[in-house]
């Protein structure tokens, strides 16, 4: 029968070197205690995918060196301003780059978890991110007349790593509303989730919480993270701490600076 | 935003203004969506509801509270290509005078001047939603340039490609533009800011009227919905910027 | 704001005679309350489609002469045995079908959600299903090497037709499980749903009915319909009639006996 | 099904040896799902499950309790499509030698003899699930053709189809086959049938070994399995077979 993890250390175990990692936008349940032990264990070469979007999680692991490849729609604070670490990274080619639009990345996921190479989408055509990628082709729809349509090939990643709610002794992950994250796990090999709690009982017995519930044949490892997404929020459950963050971008601005952050906030393995 | 002396003697403040227009130019539709870092846009979006008797719906994505979505993520553009959203707004690190937005990078794409966020939903909403507002507050030769460096998605396109939408208007902290067939006219200047002032710090050319109006300003009603109403409601995603331009504070947990 | 129709006839009025109507299988919450008030007003030429599949709704409409096109992958009454209606009305060419398989209703539902023309699937190729839909489309694909695959062109209907559990008065309604009906919602240009009854607040307040609801601004009209999918089940609140079922196959067998059925569980209103 | 004066005298059902039978088909696997009327390879599942110590997953898909599936009736092609799901089961109208399967009408299409409830998911789950066992309880020249009518879904395609999956076995109420390399071969006779019986009842031709094992009869633990656990849960979806199989009566309201 399925296992919780001993610790968040066990469950990021199979988050390999030069794997494909993907990572859920900032208001999506972002695993931050889990993203400061990928950091803290020295992850490297990652193939970063942020489905569509991504905040501080982003950017600290560009900052820190794990990243070789960045795959999404866009990296920011928000509120908060720029992300510093991934913006100098870009402006010195220290990672290389691979500029998205948001629904290209769902369509492109959603491939895969339909088991087809591809995904048709709208618009894209006199885009720039199309011209800089070639790994998207243009057709002229077989549905159309001089229809042209942009194809986007499937993403599937090695691992989709989450952070959620609660989940049950069976690998059960309730998810909520946050129904990219099902998505992610549907199309990538492993899910490994990192949960505020262990929900006693089966999360698909329960006529309410089965609708909001990844089944846990999809899921790999569950690790429990008590604010498991601090300093970023959770859904319903708790908001951003918006001075930690205003401390982040003001920190992350020099590499003195973001190197302090990583000191105190990540090695010395301090949370709220 | 800085504040002129002129502007402080308006009983009003520049994003009560902005926030005014934009939810005029929303006009009667059934279903306005809110994207990343847009509080201005958000602003309006709710305004225009609350003035509509909770027509249209508002959906403000990075909210809980308000956002109608369930279907995670890419709901809305799925809801967007089903034709579903009538109006969204998008900004851009430059913008041009063919309505073309850049949110990626200046400089060359693969060494940058200045890199921004990315581009998030433009390369497709742009396309799909019928009425795209264009919003930027800063209005100068830097942000509206003759040709962005980086196109994150075009103002047209050609008759192949399929784009029921596009951009309608650009609304600044100097003036309000439409944009039609192709090309920007200065609809109205914001009350304070000058013509001359806009031709000055406008990087494209544009089309004029003979005289152009001046913006007009928010009904009393019309600030107090957005002080009284409103505020509170943004907290809750943008709590900087509510607690700067409101004074409203963010809860503890806000959720 | 959203109002509730005051009685199912009066919700399903925008199903117009020759309209492309959708309905989902059949556990999935079958509204056949309205499908019988549909019987009653005689409505004429459907194009129906039941994703993907149907039992006793598709047999009633089809023996009533409701339908013009069938769109579906199976109809049967299952344990009760082969729908006797549709098997009648394809065997004299009654009514046009149009096989299909599971999957490929599923795929293009989803093409109508995502605004696109067509969606791939895998599969398909070498079933005389595929030769007898000149409307799928065989490419070969531009992300492999001689790699064929089916297009599928996007199914939009004009009316969704679905039976859940709740809706609240700002028209959303929780279908739980059974996403099948988003999806549906999402394709079609209207949606019209029966319920078992009024939830009173808002259910996108709350955060578990939440993720089980499909958001009101895809429903066109919510009517109360208790039991309104007998005597099919409605998954986690009633289960099938059996007996009712039994009594219908044996009924359906002959044009006479469909006719008795319809006079008297139809036409005079019975119902359990 | 029949059942004759010989296996009158066997301690146990027709249906309990072919469900034991496929149980002993599924091996060990993570996932096995079960489509719609399918109520022996439904036991069979259940009852590999409990051997296995609730190992594999199993989904049927007609079920509220023993469905695992959240995402709607897609969900089990998206899965199966990922490659998750390693056995699935299909039945047949027709069932011919190269494995094809006719689920839809006998005769001309357009005016056929007879017509069968429809394709169901088998021209996708064919493809792409490694393991489909094939099952008809019926074993007869009317059933198993030297070609079908209709191809449902094919039991073998050209190269330049995607094909990681299809059919590795066909149980009937007489015998086993296997399939491989586009043929079946005899594995097996059920207790109280014979070669001859076999050959004369098939419409196909396949391959046989010299000398043809008679198929393993259920253990005493796996019947008491069956009759003690896997019954009860059965009546959820197939109350009727429930009945008549194990004397199980389904509950008012199953739910």
């Amino acid at each position: 029968m399925f296992q919780p993890a001993k610790s968040i250390d066990d469950a990021i175990a199979p988050i390999d070197d030069g794997c494909m990692l993907v990572v859920p936008r900032e208001v999506s349940g972002v695993p931050m205690a889990a993203t400061r032990a990928l950091i803290r264990r020295g992850v490297k070469r990652l193939h970063l995918v942020a489905l569509p979007t991504s905040s501080l999680q982003a950017d600290l692991l560009i900052g820190a060196g794990c990243v070789e490849t960045l795959e999404t729609s866009a990296v920011s604070l928000g509120e908060f301003g720029p992300a510093p670490r991934f913006t100098s990274a870009i402006k010195s080619a220290e990672i290389q780059m691979k500029d998205a639009t948001c629904p290209a990345l769902h369509a492109a996921f959603q491939a895969s978890e339909k088991g087809v190479p591809f995904m048709p989408l709208r618009g894209l055509i006199g885009s720039d991110i199309l011209k800089y990628r070639d790994d998207w082709k243009v057709i002229d729809s077989p549905f159309g007349d001089n229809d042209k349509i942009v194809l986007l090939p499937a993403i599937k990643p090695d691992v989709a790593l989450i952070h959620a709610p609660m989940a049950d002794r069976f690998g059960n992950v309730w998810i909520g509303r946050q129904r990219e994250l099902a998505t992610m796990a549907h199309a990538a090999v492993r899910t490994i989730a990192t949960v505020e709690k262990i929900h006693e009982g089966n999360l698909l017995d329960d006529p309410t919480l089965a609708p909001g519930t990844l089944p846990g044949f999809y899921v790999e490892t569950v690790a429990v993270a008590a604010r498991g997404a601090w300093p970023l929020g959770l859904p319903d459950f708790y908001g951003v701490d918006a001075s930690h963050l205003s401390e982040y971008a003001r920190m992350a601005a020099t590499t003195e600076g973001f190197a302090e952050y990583l000191r105190r906030y990540v090695y010395e393995r301090r949370a709220a | 935003m800085c504040m002129s002396a002129a502007q402080r003697k308006k009983p009003f403040r520049d994003e009560e203004l902005l926030a005014d227009v934009i939810a005029r130019l929303i006009g009667d539709v059934r279903h306005v969506a809110v994207g990343n870092a847009s509080p201005i846009p958000a602003t309006a979006a709710l305004l225009a509801r609350e003035r509509g008797n909770g027509r249209p719906y508002v959906s403000l994505l990075q909210s809980r509270k308000h956002n109608f979505f369930t279907d995670g993520a890419r709901e809305l553009f799925d809801c967007a290509g089903q034709g579903r959203i009538d109006v969204f707004f998008l900004s851009g690190g430059q913008i041009d005078g063919q309505g073309n937005v850049n949110l990626v990078s200046t400089g060359d794409y693969a060494h940058p001047d200045v890199r921004f966020p990315g581009s998030f939903g433009s390369a497709y909403l742009y396309y799909v939603v019928r009425k795209i507002i264009l919003f930027r507050t800063e209005h100068s030769r830097r942000t509206l340039v003759p040709k962005v460096d980086f196109i994150s998605a075009p103002g047209a396109s050609t008759p192949d490609t399929y784009r029921p939408g596009g951009p309608v208007a650009l609304v600044t902290n100097r003036c309000l533009f439409s944009f039609a067939n192709g090309r920007f006219t200065l609809a109205s200047v914001h009350p304070g800011h000058t013509v001359e002032e806009i031709v000055e710090n406008t990087g494209f050319n544009f089309e004029m009227p003979a005289i152009v109006p001046e913006t007009s300003s928010p009904s009393p009603e019309s600030l107090k919905l957005l002080r009284e109403v409103i505020a509170p409601q943004l907290s809750e995603v943008y709590p900087q910027f509510a607690a700067q331009v409101f004074g409203v504070t963010q809860s503890a947990f806000a959720s």
